[in-house]
């Protein structure tokens, strides 16, 4: 049973959880990819492993973490090891299916910008940087990304190259000797987005429910490309919508 | 305020500790993730006024924030430097972007990175071969970023050189009474960066007649260790796993703090630089006094 | 004889574990420092006749010199190969002095080396750097140790190719029902020794509800494992912490029966080859029986 | 009070223990050299640290192990760390004051060999090898040697070089970049030989109570040099002795 009722944000973190599979082993990034990764585990996967790059593998946090090391991931956890044991071990050893990472910007290629705006030497805004993206977007076998579109954000050219994804297209990852297949999916407050099989640029492959091909391309700086058949992502359903809500309302009472 | 095995002597007060250890100019690790951040140890450093400190940290948090604020750095290795949940580090941003109170020198590296540095310096090598930075810019911009190739199989891997601070400071939940300290919970890189530095403080909530920890813990021996000393709470706002939980109230305050120049140096005049420690400090903080008494 | 998650089938029977993943000719691991040495899975490998076996380990202990005698080995790295604290491993040494019953080649590296290669084997890497080899003979006789220099200092360093088994076979403590293991005590290599593998069988002593294990305790979880084998007093005469302790009774007992050819052979007809699994075993050969009894 | 009554076996544990400061870290081999620290430590140097290779730091174990790895080294130990931590981070670290070692062949310039008898190809006796040896030997800040003095085991040329001591003498060492100063002493059944401070000859410089300098040669197959003075090693006292028998009654009673 869909919801009757929800928020363009509630769509993306709902449709972002539905990509993620169950018994999947899932690198998470902080902020929207925690969201729609708890969520995928408070439904349809509940035994998706969460690994956070602070140590906990298998956490199962009640509500969503502030930050990548919050408590409730520790305590929850199947185990906790260094930090820097999850890069060697578990990212680099190739033991992680999904990557799931968030950007500030994005090319047509899904290379990802978490550094500057504008000169590296003298930016317009100075990002938070790098973290674990680079090597979760090289290593992991696949990689999701989730953000909002704006033409802000979907650009078309990076000021910074901080994590890659399919670098200037075709078999332009496989060539560098990228050990991970890159992003197999963007998902947006308005869609889908997923690579050309051959070009491996980006192009929107499902709209969620009500938003129209306009705002998409509105949204976007290049030229977007759209897949042969256009899905509509269904709603959330009831289901969904109350886990995701519970969560957030968990949440919010934890930090109040 | 002095505790345990006086004879031993690496059991001391925070401000001593400080005094002794650390100096104007040394490359600096204060490392915690998110858990155990040494908050503490960090006003110590800015009330005593160090400058020209090159500092590392894989997550430049808070405390980083406040010690750029005031210009104690001269130099910031990192990774990822942001308000974890909240947005920016605006103190940090302030001295990229506009040079205030003075520019400081980026060396930027990723999580994966620092990570291996760190592990290569507790091993006593100078560098550290890792999977990572093909086409990124980071090794563009980076000049000690570089590439080997595996003298077995010609595959090209990156290397980059080990973090050997002068010194480090962690902070962890105990200690006993000669100075052998256990960390639990999320554990990051404190042990490395402890093994990887010449002279090492670290606070702790509480020195205990016994560890009583399960076999394979992390304990690092009173013997690698400069200063041990009992700072309660002396992590907060970050967390200590099994004392108090993260403030995430504070993290959140913190934004229209550090958000204005004027804001900012008042707070630091009136909460850091105007408290003669921890103690003092959580007793006239508003927002750690209600937390930190419950 | 089946236990646990039926549906995920990673709980298994030793011998259906040793039939569907130990292969003739197969690099294999079994690890285990003194500590939860996996005798009761090299046994099942001798009964089921696994040939042209390349073996890992660093201190291959009696039951590699089993497995030796029976013939199993077609090559052996090492770094140390005795009976600890007894003397030699005969039948090693009949292998590489006499040729019994065939010969073997041996790849022989440093304790140091080793734990490094395997370290690099968990990491994905393929060699690893060490200070090591400097003026030993070792390097010498192995082509396989090789030098070079740091891209930053220039120092000269070894590298060793990592190790990356088909399988490795290690035993533990206790696992729960999904299959999650737990290991405490003495580590050794084990869990880089199985996260460098290909395929992985852990025996355990017992599978429980729940591990209740410290949040810093070494755990493998499941999804990294091909299969989870109860098997009480699986290390036997080795010992697993909590357990039962190493008998070093028999340790000092295998040395007269190893030292004959025929002593040697009679008694793995009779008590591995004569058995049908280590509980038969444990019940049949006197000195087990005693002291698991107990 | 000194023992009247002592084996030289008991003679050369007592001297090997005494060199061993309280507060140093020690890394210890199995069999004599455990015996000798694990004295020292029941003796002269409680607050010594012991560290064995299979990974527990601060052992204090009640008896002696037979084995690297036995429980007790385990359950009286500060922490058990894995095993590649310890040559990684403890001894590569360069936090190990005191390498402990024995050997089966030794040369005059402390270089052992526990490999093999004979050729390396075809061995006339088959070693148990290099064990943690080389780079303990190599990193540790200095090293001590114990084992019987004997024609076989003190020989004019190693059949292999498993573990570097002062290589040909003089500043080989050093020049080689070698990060420890190597051995400083050697303790036999019959006395303690240390290295020249030029040369970095080994030579005789104390000889136990009762053992003669003839002895000494006889059992060295090169030609032993003497120290300028040579000291006679003190007896063991009462304590030490009683420490000692204790230690080897507990150790049997645990084996019976």
């Amino acid at each position: 049973m869909f919801a009757n009722d929800f928020t363009s944000s509630e769509m993306m973190a709902v449709a972002a959880s539905r990509l993620l599979s169950d018994r999947a082993v899932c690198f998470v990034g902080i902020g929207l990819p925690s969201k729609a990764a708890n969520l995928a585990r408070l439904t349809h996967a509940p035994d998706v492993t969460l690994i956070y790059e602070s140590g906990p593998i298998g956490a199962k946090p009640d509500t969503l973490p502030l930050s990548i090391g919050d408590g409730d991931l520790s305590l929850t956890a199947d185990t906790v090891v260094p930090t820097h044991e999850i890069f060697r071990y578990w990212l680099q050893g190739g033991r992680i299916d999904v990557g799931f990472l968030g950007a500030a910007q994005i090319d047509r290629y899904a290379n990802i910008n978490t550094t500057v705006i504008g000169d590296y030497e003298s930016p317009k805004v100075r990002l938070p940087g790098a973290g674990g993206a680079p090597e979760i977007a090289a290593s992991a076998k696949e990689v999701l990304i989730v953000l909002k579109q704006s033409r802000a954000a979907f650009v078309e050219k990076l000021d910074f190259v901080t994590s890659v994804g399919h670098l200037d297209g075709g078999d332009a990852r496989i060539n560098a000797g990228l050990p991970g297949a890159g992003p197999t999916a963007v998902v947006t407050d308005i869609g889908i987005l997923t690579p050309d099989p051959i070009t491996r640029e980006l192009q929107l492959s499902s709209l969620h429910s009500g938003r129209t091909l306009d705002e998409a391309r509105d949204a976007t700086e290049w030229d977007l490309k759209l897949a042969d058949s256009i899905a509509e992502t269904p709603p959330p359903t009831e289901r969904e919508i109350s886990a995701l809500r519970d969560l957030e309302r968990r949440t919010a009472d934890r930090n109040r | 305020m002095r505790v345990g095995n006086i004879e031993d002597g690496r059991i001391m007060p925070l401000d001593e500790a400080v005094r002794r250890f650390v100096n104007d100019g040394d490359h600096l690790a204060l490392e915690g993730f998110t858990h155990l951040i040494p908050f503490a140890a960090g006003h110590e450093i800015i009330r005593q006024g160090r400058k020209n400190l090159t500092l590392y940290r894989m997550t430049p948090d808070l405390i980083y924030d406040q010690m750029i604020g005031m210009g104690c750095a001269k130099k910031l290795v990192f990774s990822w430097g942001g308000n974890p949940g909240v947005g920016s580090l605006h103190r940090f941003r302030d001295a990229v972007e506009r040079g205030w109170p003075h520019k400081i020198e980026l060396e930027e590296r990723s999580h994966a990175d620092l990570a291996n540095a760190y592990v290569a310096g507790a091993s006593n090598l100078p560098f550290a071969v890792m999977r990572g930075y093909v086409a990124s810019d980071l090794a563009t911009h980076n000049p000690r970023i570089a590439f080997i190739s595996c003298p077995f199989t010609g595959e090209k891997l990156a290397a980059v050189p080990a973090v050997r601070p002068d010194i480090t400071i962690i902070h962890a939940q105990k200690a006993d009474r000669r100075g052998n300290v256990l960390l639990k919970g999320i554990l990051g890189v404190q042990k490395e960066a402890v093994l990887a530095a010449k002279r090492t403080i670290v606070t702790v909530e509480e020195i205990v007649d016994e560890l009583s920890a399960p076999s394979n813990a992390c304990i690092l021996p009173h013997w690698v260790l400069s200063a041990v000393c009992p700072v309660r709470y002396g992590a907060w706002p970050s967390y200590a796993e099994g004392y108090y939980e993260r403030s995430n109230r504070f993290y959140q305050a913190w934004d229209p703090i550090s958000k204005d120049r004027e804001a900012f140096t008042s707070w630091m005049e009136e909460f850091v630089l105007g408290t003669t420690g921890c103690d003092e400090f959580l007793q006239k903080l508003p927002e750690a006094r209600d937390e930190v008494t419950a």
